[in-house]
């Protein structure tokens, strides 16, 4: 959108409502559509099930309206996305916004949202520089921005009494927001890393790093990458022969599936990780379906197993769909203040929703546990931390 | 000898790798005079011109161009001096035409006296003026490259082989040509295996062998002296 | 740690080298930049993981298999595009569009045909015993891999150099139209070298799992550019460049890796910058005359 | 070489000048205009990007055959440039985006060696030029300066209208620059150098001096572009700036127009970058597809852009 | 029966014909001279017997065959070879240069060849493993001479062989030329250098794309005119 010159996108007067409309980008190519897919996938399985349901209620209307989804294909292209989330918002007249998944593909959403006074609903976003007290266009919905991340990785390692740790990360906002947490958490508990040196995102080949790391003679040895660094990583681990009393990286209890399909099942044998929903499951949720209805559910309708992204993508459903409820308009700040309204006192099968005033999740914390998997390719997870501390 | 040289070329070196291509070669040049340049094949010719024109520089040795030291100047700067030449192995702007060709020469080049329909008409390929220069023979493209050395209004013009592919009656014409740019005080210095056209244009020569002058003076003198016989010739016994 | 670095960097290069070998192959003889280079790569590792986990294909045999179907691959791209290419003005630059434009093709392909997570193979296929060197130990693949990428390089050479389509291929190269006037078969010798030069990306796109870890259909285009960086730096149209280009690649991605790992990433492109300013024909090279 | 040469090297007619200054007058008009009917603003302001970057690399390209793959980085350059003037000099917004402009001029006076390459050697090494650029910008070592992996975030001077006005400036000013270079001798120069470097020193042409200056304006247009753009997401990681598409486009809008020509990468804009965005909003199932198989046809069925269409009936085109 | 039999042929570059209703025979063994003004076409004509531009029009008849269709690899494998103003493929070492003109020889008979050539040719022997482009313009013409022979072709077509030699390499190569004839092929020669007319069975003149004049070197001794044209002897 540009500026004073640009239309109005405050949402049609309510009585003519007869959908409500939900854009959103997604990414059909590109480094970032293994989980976008997924993540859009999640979303518009939501959409169908409030759809099969007679619609959502919006309580503006005070009625039930059918949920149209409006989505275009960014490519994984930051550029290419800003001009379809302009799309969204100035010709769709969109009434409610979501961000395509990740940082680098919401990040170019944020200004544009807060120009058009759109409520942005980020869903996996969880760059810390988006969250301002000026902006309060903006909510992330399904989990906590990266430097909260490490917490419990942090009191587990400290409490196991762990001195040698050594860190390897992959040098993007996600990753290194992440080790620098982590670093000052031990440092807090005066243990320093032997070992914590960043690594370009795109390394593919990490079996030098590993023996450098293997030549500090750690207990702990923590990669934090994105999907493809923890693939490269437990494979040149398993190749290696190294052996560490513990290894952590964040992928697996994200996208098992996907590791056993590339690296075979004994790759996270023992590995410890954010065990995610569905690996953390949630029995017991007050919206929405918990997480094995969802997994059989989402399994039924598109043949596909669930994975953590399509539950971030169907979560961001339910948080849209509570907010229609509480909202008593659908002007974008009334859609804000319902959120801030329900916020902690939301469960669903991605744990308690909460965000602080600028609108950053920080209900959902990131338990740690240890994945044990069965040659069949049965995956297990034994939570090291609390659940739901 | 009144007047001070145009060029003083002294104890020139070039090396390819190990290749001593010129070998303490020098040589000096008076306004408007016409000096032949022969030799056998590979004797170090083209790379001489090569060296004064700047396309390389030398390893050793000076070039006097009017009293300046021009050895390491780039070759633009040398032809706003008033040095050009020609290629034995013709170079013209392909996708231009022929008048285009010489009118950058004649735009760019610094005291430009010869306007480019008159370069164009001295060595007759006026007809071919709004062909590109890649619809000209080889033939054709050395004389395109000759209209434009002169359209830069040279001084001292370095022609390299521009008999190969013409025959008698075209050599005749040029050599015309060629002399009464002398007479306008233009010197050449002319690199030529067609001993007939090198013996219309001028008395001097120099015979280069291995990088090395082997001779000078007047061709007729040249036949006579054994080496060049030998090595050049082929005459001798 | 040095002498770990060092000799991983070795057999890095020298696969890293065989990677780059059909560019410079296509590169040299064509003077096209094939773009789509490191899909045909990665399309290489996708037939290795869909034959192993299908059929349970040795790599060594997919080898062959790639060997033969990406030869005829390439010569059925050959015909429609390259003679139309090369009667083109500049088909230097226009080659880099379109090849650029075939490995969108091809990715978007591989999205369909494989999905966009990244695949990859187990890297105890050839067992798990350790290669002992120099008080280290090293995984046997990637002795085997190195070992593998070092013979098709030789072969190549003796192909190039010892052959008399190699010869061909030499005088295609090095002057066009005047091998054409020599009365050499100029079309054909094209068809084969841009039809080896596929099918080698993709032979070493069936190793390239256990050296480069995960492939996924984005994989390509850097994998080119670092192709193009180690063609370069060994020198255009000669294999045992590449060879030379591969091993200081590797050695000195190593080394950054182990002694400034967040820069380890600029390796190729700063040699890549620095060999070109300083020898732009590339170690191997030999200088030209202009006049 | 890259449109035949006798159509467009002829002397000058007044109607020919008509025609060239009928072009930026059409820009202006129509970017300062088509926000009042059309509401999708950022597609307008990107094609307006696109256009002022296929021009810079026209000017490159089109008039000394240099193809700069890389041509991206002098852009993510110039967006760092205006970030860093932002945050750490506290400049106003039109200010920052004129310093990223001169930064990336700077940069391309260290990088000018690359001109002593030629063909793929010199497209590829500006590949890697940029890529070095990009990855010392997001290095984490330099994050006070640029927010390392970070990224920036302007929100604070964010201005959508002001960054808009200053594009439509940027690109018809570089629209001028074009014809003026493409019409003066410099830019017959310029051919000729490209044909055959020797020949024209030979003929008096400063061949470094010239290729020089078109490497720095064609940074500069780079520069200010990518300041602007930068200026106008406002919130940005490094790959999003630096992001190698950035480049191809641009290449293919400026040889599907026809490079050499000022007209060409106007046209190549405003068709592909079209289409681009109507094939992306109507949700196809296969863009990468469709737009990887247009780019084949379009370098096999029309090498010379839609211009030649015109061009090889002998006729002139601006 | 005639080796090379060139009936009304014309042909020429994109649109332009450059030569119009050639006639022109070679018999086997027989050294024929093309002679022509600068831009007569006598390259253009050279290049259309090998193939490189296409025939507009009529006949090219080689050995009995109708070559007309042929690409040049045919025209060579069936017994041709051409020496073009280039000559040389500057990239190549100087011997691969020569193994390249005996491309469709058996590896044996290219050694024999290489040999004989380096023995005669003591110059290309010298820079065998030298780039070609690093030879002079004249070395060029002579490897260039060479790598024709290489081949053992029925009919050699040259452009100008003798263009840049120095006058000791024109008599070299002249005196190589009756050692070949010798041996067996035919060569039609575009020159300038009235040399080669000694020892020359045929002459041809073209002018402006059309033979002007046709017949042995003592008819055109006869032809005032044509002599005054083209030579200024008189
Ligand atoms: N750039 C170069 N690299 C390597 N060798 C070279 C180069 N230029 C010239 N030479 C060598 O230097 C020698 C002289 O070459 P030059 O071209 O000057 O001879 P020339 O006298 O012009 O011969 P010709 O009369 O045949 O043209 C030759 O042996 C050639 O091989
Ligand atoms: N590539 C080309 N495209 C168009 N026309 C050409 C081309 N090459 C040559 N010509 C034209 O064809 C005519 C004959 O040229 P050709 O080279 O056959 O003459 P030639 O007899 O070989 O001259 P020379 O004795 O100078 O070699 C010339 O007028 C030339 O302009
Ligand atoms: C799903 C998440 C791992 C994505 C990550 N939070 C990002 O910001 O890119
Ligand atoms: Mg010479
Ligand atoms: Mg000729």
């Amino acid at each position: 959108g540009c500026g004073s010159s640009s239309s109005p996108t405050s949402a049609p007067s309510s009585q003519n409502i007869k959908d409500i409309t939900i854009g959103t980008l997604y990414a059909e190519s590109g480094p970032f559509a293994t989980s976008s897919m997924p993540e859009y996938n999640g979303l518009k399985f939501w959409a169908s099930q409030v759809d099969k349901s007679g619609g959502v209620f919006v309580k503006a209307l005070n009625k039930k309206v059918p949920v149209k989804i409006v989505a275009y294909n960014d490519q994984s292209s930051p550029t290419t996305a800003t001009t379809l989330y302009s799309q969204l918002i100035s010709v769709n007249h969109v009434n409610v916004l979501v961000a395509d998944f990740g940082s680098v593909l919401t990040s170019v959403a944020v200004p544009i949202a807060e120009e058009n006074k759109m409520l942005l609903f980020d869903q996996t976003g969880t760059g810390a520089s988006f969250f301002t007290p000026s902006n309060p266009y903006i909510v992330l919905t399904s989990l906590p921005t990266s430097g909260l991340w490490p917490d419990s990785l942090a009191q587990y390692l400290i409490k196991k009494g762990y001195s040698r740790i050594a860190i390897v990360y992959a040098t993007n906002d996600f990753d290194q927001s992440q080790d620098q947490t982590l670093v000052s958490k031990l440092k807090a508990a005066n243990i320093t890393p032997v070992y914590n040196n960043g690594v370009p995102t795109s390394t593919s080949s990490y079996s030098v790093l590993l023996n450098n790391m293997a030549n500090t003679h750690p207990q702990a040895v923590i990669e934090l990458g994105y999907p493809n660094n923890d693939i490269a990583f437990l494979q040149a681990l398993k190749a290696s022969g190294d052996h560490f009393k513990m290894v952590f990286t964040i992928f697996p209890g994200q996208l098992p599936q996907l590791f056993l399909t590339s690296n075979g099942p004994s790759s996270i044998n023992n590995v410890y990780t954010y065990p995610a929903p569905p690996l953390l499951s949630f029995s017991h949720v007050n919206y929405g379906l918990n997480t094995a209805q969802f997994e059989s559910a989402y399994k039924q309708q598109t043949g596909q197993s669930a994975n953590f992204l399509s539950i971030a993508g169907y979560n961001t459903g339910l948080i849209i769909q509570k907010t229609l409820e509480t909202a008593n308009s659908l002007n974008q700040l009334s859609l804000r203040h319902a959120v801030s309204h329900f916020s902690g006192s939301l469960t669903t099968l991605d744990g308690t929703f909460k965000i602080n005033s600028e609108g950053a999740q920080v209900g959902e914390t990131l338990p740690v546990g240890k994945i044990t998997t069965t040659s069949q390719g049965q995956v297990s997870v034994k939570f090291v931390t609390s659940p739901n501390s | 000898m009144s007047r001070k040289p145009l060029m003083t070329v002294t104890n020139i070196a070039k090396k390819f790798g190990g290749f001593r291509a010129l070998d303490g070669i020098s040589l000096v040049v008076e306004p408007g005079e016409i000096l032949g340049l022969v030799g056998p094949n590979g004797s170090g010719k083209t790379t001489l011109i090569n060296v004064i024109s700047g396309l390389y520089y030398p390893d050793h040795g000076s070039i006097h161009f009017q009293g300046v030291d021009i050895a390491r100047l780039p070759m633009h700067k040398r032809s706003g001096l008033g040095i050009n030449r020609t290629f034995q192995i013709p170079k013209p702007f392909k996708s231009l035409t022929v008048q285009e060709n010489v009118n950058l020469a004649y735009h760019y080049g610094k005291n430009s006296v010869m306007a480019p329909d008159e370069a164009l008409e001295f060595v007759n390929l006026s007809q071919y003026r709004d062909h590109l220069a890649s619809e000209l023979n080889s033939s054709q493209q050395k004389l395109l490259d000759l209209a434009r050395a002169l359209a830069t209004g040279p001084k001292l013009l370095l022609i390299d082989e521009l008999a190969a592919g013409l025959n008698h009656q075209e050599l005749e014409t040029v050599a015309n040509h060629l002399k009464n740019l002398s007479q306008q005080n233009i010197a050449l210095i002319v690199v030529e295996h067609h001993l007939g056209f090198v013996n219309q244009l001028t008395e001097r020569v120099i015979v280069m062998n291995a990088g090395k002058e082997i001779f000078q003076g007047s061709l007729s003198q040249a036949a006579q002296d054994p080496t060049v016989a030998a090595v050049y010739l082929g005459t001798g016994t | 740690m040095f002498t770990y670095s060092l000799i991983s960097g070795i057999l890095f290069g020298l696969f890293f080298g065989f990677m780059a070998l059909g560019l410079n192959l296509i590169f040299g003889v064509m003077q096209m930049v094939n773009l789509a280079h490191g899909d045909f790569v990665v399309l290489g590792g996708y037939l290795a993981v869909v034959l192993y986990s299908s059929l349970h294909l040795n790599p060594v045999v997919s080898l062959v298999v790639a060997l033969l179907l990406f030869f005829v691959f390439g010569l059925t791209l050959f015909f429609p595009i390259i003679p139309r290419l090369t009667s083109s003005r500049d088909p230097e630059m226009l080659s880099l569009i379109l090849f650029f434009g075939l490995s969108q093709v091809l990715e978007a392909l591989m999205v369909i045909g494989f999905g966009d997570n990244p695949r990859s193979l187990p890297l105890s296929v050839f067992g798990n015993a350790p290669w002992h060197f120099l008080g280290q130990s090293y995984q046997i693949v990637w002795v085997i891999t190195a070992g593998v990428s070092l013979l098709m390089i030789a072969l190549t050479y003796l192909f190039l150099y010892y052959t008399r389509t190699g010869q061909a291929v030499r005088a295609v190269m090095g002057n066009r139209d005047e091998a054409m006037a020599s009365g050499l078969p100029v079309k054909r010798t094209s068809a084969i070298i841009f039809s080896l030069g596929i099918a080698l990306a993709a032979m070493s796109g069936v190793l390239s799992p256990f050296m480069i870890g995960s492939l996924d259909p984005t994989s390509g285009l850097g994998l080119t550019t670092i192709a193009f960086a180690i063609v370069v730096i060994g020198s255009l149209g000669n294999p045992l460049g590449s060879v030379l280009g591969g091993l200081v690649y590797g050695i000195s991605l190593m080394l950054m890796q182990t002694y400034l790992s967040s820069w380890s990433v600029l390796v190729p492109y700063l040699l890549l910058l620095i060999i070109v300013l300083v020898k732009p024909s590339g170690l191997l090279g030999k200088g030209v005359r202009h006049a | 070489m890259l449109n035949a040469p006798r159509a467009h090297l002829k002397p000058h007619t007044s109607k020919r000048l008509w025609a060239n200054s009928l072009i930026p007058l059409l820009v202006l008009a129509g970017f300062s205009l088509s926000p009042l009917v059309y509401a999708n603003h950022a597609i307008l302001f990107q094609m307006m990007a696109f256009m002022t970057l296929a021009q810079g690399v026209n000017l490159l390209y089109g008039f000394t055959g240099y193809l700069p793959f890389g041509y991206v980085g002098f852009f993510g350059i110039g967006a760092y440039g205006m970030a860093m003037s932002i945050q750490l000099l506290h400049l106003p917004g039109l200010l920052a985006v004129v310093m990223g402009g001169l930064l990336s001029v700077v940069i391309a006076v260290i990088f000018s060696p690359l001109l002593r390459l030629s063909g793929a050697y010199f497209a590829i090494s500006s590949l890697a030029a940029s890529e070095v650029l990009s990855n010392v910008v997001s290095n984490s070592q330099l994050m006070h300066l640029t927010g390392g992996p970070y990224g920036e975030s302007l929100t604070q001077s964010y201005h959508p209208l002001t960054s808009y006005i200053a594009m439509v400036v940027v690109l018809v000013l570089t629209t001028v620059l074009l014809i003026v270079i493409r019409n003066a001798p410099f830019g017959r120069a310029l051919m000729a150098i490209r044909e055959d470097p020797v020949s024209a020193a030979m003929a008096g042409i400063a061949v470094v001096r010239s290729r020089s200056v078109v490497w720095l304006l064609s940074a500069l247009i780079a520069g200010l572009t990518g300041a602007i753009f930068g200026w106008h997401l406002s919130v940005f990681y490094p790959s999003t700036v630096f992001d190698l598409n950035i480049s191809i486009l641009a290449i293919v809008f400026t040889l599907f127009g026809g490079a050499g020509t000022v007209s060409g990468p106007v046209l190549g804009s405003i068709v592909l970058y079209g289409l681009y965005n109507a094939i992306g909003i109507s949700e196809p199932q296969y863009f990468q597809l469709i737009y990887g198989l247009l780019i084949i046809a379009l370098v096999l069925f029309l090498p010379d852009g839609v211009v030649s269409l015109i061009q090889r009936r002998g006729k002139y085109v601006p | 029966m005639a080796l090379l039999q060139v009936s009304s042929l014309s042909c020429g570059y994109h649109s332009l014909n450059v030569l119009h209703d050639i006639h022109l025979d070679v018999e086997p063994g027989q050294q024929v001279v093309l002679l022509g003004a600068n831009g007569a076409g006598k390259t253009t004509l050279l290049k259309c017997l090998i193939g490189l531009i296409p025939t507009s029009s009529g006949h090219i008849m080689f050995a009995g065959q109708d070559i007309t269709e042929w690409p040049p690899s045919e025209r060579v494998k069936g017994g041709l070879a051409y020496l073009s103003e280039v000559g040389v493929i500057a990239s190549l070492s100087v011997e691969d240069n020569l193994n390249i003109g005996g491309y469709y020889l058996s590896r044996q008979e290219r050694r024999q060849q290489l040999q004989r050539l380096f023995e005669q040719l003591p110059l290309l022997y010298e820079k065998r493993k030298d780039p070609a482009g690093s030879l002079s313009g004249g070395q060029r013409k002579i490897l260039g001479f060479a790598k024709v022979l290489m081949g053992k072709p029925q009919l050699i077509l040259m452009d100008e062989p003798s263009s840049g030699l120095a006058p000791v390499m024109v008599n070299e190569m002249i005196s190589m030329l009756k050692t070949y004839r010798s041996s067996g092929p035919a060569f039609l020669i575009a020159e300038q250098n009235i040399k080669f007319l000694e020892g020359t069975d045929d002459v041809y003149v073209l002018d402006n794309g059309q033979i002007r004049f046709h017949g042995t070197p003592n008819d055109l001794d006869a032809d005032a005119h044509v002599k005054a044209a083209y030579f200024g002897l008189n």
